[in-house]
């Protein structure tokens, strides 16, 4: 349950890559329709190295994951922190203690393991986050809309984040662009991404590079190496940087000629969309 | 050496106002009935302690039996808010609810110093966040050997734990696979626990993947077939998915809940 | 991702002089075939970590491998005494051998802590015994919590882990099974690791009791049928307890056991 | 690997109660012989309650507890510091590692478990040691003979034995009785019985009660409950107390009556016998 803020007030629906995501701009021609989460869902993908661990939490981060492994990375290792290592679900989980990645995994291991003996070392190449604010620094609010003590909004909270963002050797951000997300200051500092800016990770004893992609439904941002500010590195296609300028609370900086995303595939979206449309059976317990 | 009762009996036993109470099981083997069976006796002032406090502390919340909850990550998984907790925590309904937070790593590693007789636990966590400042329960520690500073948690010993697990023998041994979580930490950390099984049977064959909780480790074992639902408990059932979700509109609304309480729990 | 390679290459590639090295197996599953490797192709100054150094450190020390030792119990397991082990710390016979000596906790916890990427490990140990003053690697910790007063030791990382297994498949994933002791803390705590196994498959079908230990957190496997004797591996062999018997004989005297290694292991 | 010292220098056989123990006294008329080992063991298996949890060390600690399990005690749980819980031996076991243990076991779990969650947290009743040296005050040397530096007998060292001389509820020590071994002062301190005396265990946070009976081929001495000091309660048949102060480095105090142990009976010796006599057949896996 790491990366899955509320689903209400701060909407990120973690079931489905494909469900309310806005329709995308007119998309290039000779491609098929596709929404913007299934562009941020395929660029996130793209990102996992084949034979890599990926510390993955449920929603989009695990539909990516996914995706990643029935595309350009079979070999991708889907770690979860229910304890389930090396698991090849069929489907997407619909939960990170689904039966389907015990029943797939190479290990099962008890969850005071998974994050002692797997995450906290170090050993997981990337680790992916949600997140309902994130700050120009990339720190990340998944806790508290409004004061601790008497919350606007109460979000689920930590769960595996704090260490994921800790240890990783870097962390991805998936993430849907809008001013109510991208504010200049969380409200709660609960993963930690540069802090206030550089060396603050260090001086943390943070030992994992911290989060090296923001994945939205707009674009992608990337850290500065100097100053560790999130800037503007592609834009989806059909999209302005005065729209990702428009739905960030902060001077968004860019890249000075911002890249577009390639659109999605047609095998791509298959392939997505095999996944995200395969509903397990009812298969209550009800007795 | 745990004995095999009904439920009823083993909560009234176990169970009392006051006591803190870790209802374990991640996602899997959450043990519902026995959540159901503590509300139907009333209890209250509990401290409830769970990493994943699920619809089950949602539920033992928005009944009132509840003071205080230990958590790290409060929602519906795959789903959203729990809006029980959420309506405890920015409306005080039906009561205030003392929260403590923490990490999944960190809860954790606070049963594992529980289960180990240790009075804290060491972990690389929480610097950096502001969870710190939110609880006396997480501070700093320094390496005698290195001078590096980490971080520590107080141990978790509750009063009572209890689980759901697939198998008991007559003996009182209890047997689970698949996703085991912190189960076996939750019970050896606590005073008195109690699991609910699947089935009782006479000897327990060796399962790939299995854990065994000897019964002399054990304080009560009750047969409840089905008393995960609608979590689940493998090789017996599957997580009722459609419930999680439609318990999403349940929850919303205080007069909705309370209804499907009265007619499914009370 | 682990590699499957020859024993003798593996053992050139992973470890060198003056290296630290754990060959762990709790009497179970003890990796001879590939210290007798190590033997053959002569390291020196090695600092062998182990909690019972067994039979095969007295071979690596009676060889003259080892410039230290780390364990806790120093013994020929239901025999008596290792003679070589007792040779070098009383008469520094083949030479000097430094000992750090620790109790099967500590050296346990402090495996457990180098797994978990901590510095140090806290226990409740050595209280009272001699054991503190004898090395700087033992020292009290004070709870941040309650100001109780325990044990820390600092983690061991070993330069290499050494360990044998029952099963590899052919993506290095390792399977064991049966008492399991300390290896999967020695591999993951270790910076390079060496599992040595009966057989390689093609799947690793889930077996009652296993651990699994993926591929991409071992350096190298290497099929070596036998390669736990004269300790066994469950399912495959069983403990050849006249060899250890015998072996009181045969490392008794200098001599004898310089002839015997040379017959066989040389 | 707990309770055996060095075979030679100390000797003390841990494969076998009955092997070179000296012939007792006549045994008392209309019972079979039975040397003093066999006499040992005996007594210290009677003081295991059924039902009970016991750390078991390997040798005679073995024996006494299998023996119990076959007579008196048959729902005795034998845990073994090699991680096996429950372990229903048919034959004791030669090593802590024999592969029966595990396969009879209850449970098997890591080294780390045993230690960090069964033994640590005083959930054992009973703890058996062996020892070397022992002083009045029941604190055991099993690490060396002499000076540390430059030993005179370099013994294998503590095992588990300190932490489970520190955590079991009760100790059990069974050590062959002499000048040699029942020493004023111990050369080291390997496991901690009394300290130097009362308030000691508490002072240095021992949370276990420590030894509670020394079970010797002479007699049987129980700590002074308001000194702590070993006194010897009882006699083996046809051992005199001056036969046991001479055995005793130390001015032995006795209680005012020493009482005579009951010899074994029939049963027990046939039961000890069957057990010890039972060698496993060559299972050498060379091949």
């Amino acid at each position: 349950m790491t990366t899955a803020p509320a689903r209400d007030d701060h909407d990120h629906d973690d079931r489905d890559g494909g469900r309310d995501g806005r329709a995308a701009g007119a998309p290039p021609s000779g491609e098929t329709a596709y929404t913007s989460d299934e562009m941020m869902t395929v660029a996130a993908a793209r990102r996992l190295d084949d034979g890599a661990c990926c510390f993955v939490g449920i929603g989009l981060p695990s539909t990516a994951a996914n995706l990643a492994r029935r595309t350009h990375a079979p070999g991708l290792v889907l770690i979860y922190e229910s304890g389930t290592i090396g698991a090849k679900p069929d489907r997407p989980p619909l939960s990170i203690g689904d039966g389907v990645l015990a029943e797939t995994a190479d290990a099962v291991v008890s969850v005071p393991e998974i994050f002692n003996y797997w995450l906290q070392p170090g050993r997981i190449d990337v680790g992916f986050l949600g997140a309902a604010q994130i700050d120009r620094f990339a720190n990340i609010n998944t806790t508290v809309i409004g004061p601790y003590d008497d919350p606007r909004v109460r979000l689920p909270g930590a769960g595996g984040a704090p260490e994921i963002a800790a240890s990783c050797r870097e962390v991805t951000v998936i993430v849907r662009q809008s001013r109510r997300a991208f504010v200049t200051s969380v409200d709660f500092v609960t993963s930690v991404g540069f802090g206030s800016g550089p060396g603050d990770r260090e001086r943390l004893g943070l030992r994992g590079g911290g989060p090296r992609t923001v994945i939205t439904d707009l674009g992608i941002l990337e850290p500065d190496p100097d100053t560790c500010e999130l800037v503007l590195t592609h834009l989806h296609p059909g999209v302005t940087l005065e729209a990702a300028r428009a739905a960030t609370g902060w001077d968004l900086r860019a890249a000075p000629r911002p890249r577009e995303t390639e659109a999605p595939s047609a095998a791509e979206l298959a392939a997505l969309r095999e996944l995200t449309e395969r509903r397990p059976p009812d298969r209550s317990a009800r007795s | 050496m745990a004995t095999v009762v009904p439920l009823a009996e083993a909560v009234a036993e176990l169970v009392h106002d006051g006591d803190s109470v870790a209802m374990e099981g991640f996602t899997h083997l959450i043990p519902y009935a026995a959540g159901h069976e503590i509300i139907r006796q009333g209890r209250r002032d509990l401290t409830l302690i769970r990493m994943t406090p699920d619809l089950i502390y949602d539920q033992l919340i928005g009944m009132g039996c509840a003071r205080r909850l230990v958590f790290s990550w409060g929602g519906n998984p795959g789903v959203g808010s729990l809006h029980r907790f959420r309506d405890a925590v920015q409306n005080r309904w039906p009561g205030p609810l003392e929260i403590e937070e923490h990490s999944h790593a960190g809860i954790a590693n606070a049963y594992v110093a529980g289960a180990s007789g240790l009075p804290f636990a060491v972990l690389r966590g929480y610097r950096g966040t502001d969870l710190p400042g939110r609880t006396a329960n997480i501070k700093p520690i320094t390496c005698p050997f290195t001078g590096e500073e980490l971080t520590a948690v107080p141990a978790i010993n509750p009063d009572v734990a209890v689980v759901h697990a697939q198998r008991a023998d007559r003996r009182g041994n209890v047997q689970l696979w698949g996703i085991t979580g912190v189960q076996k930490e939750a019970v050896l950390a606590a005073r008195r626990s109690l699991v609910t099984v699947e089935e009782v049977v006479e000897e327990l064959e060796p399962r790939p993947g299995a854990i065994v909780l000897p019964g002399w480790a054990i304080t009560r074992v009750c047969r409840v077939p089905g008393g995960s639902h609608p979590s689940y408990s493998a090789g017996y059932s599957s997580r009722d998915n459609d419930f999680y979700l439609a318990w999403d509109e349940i929850s919303r609304d205080r007069e909705t809940f309370a209804a499907w309480m009265r007619e499914h729990i009370l």
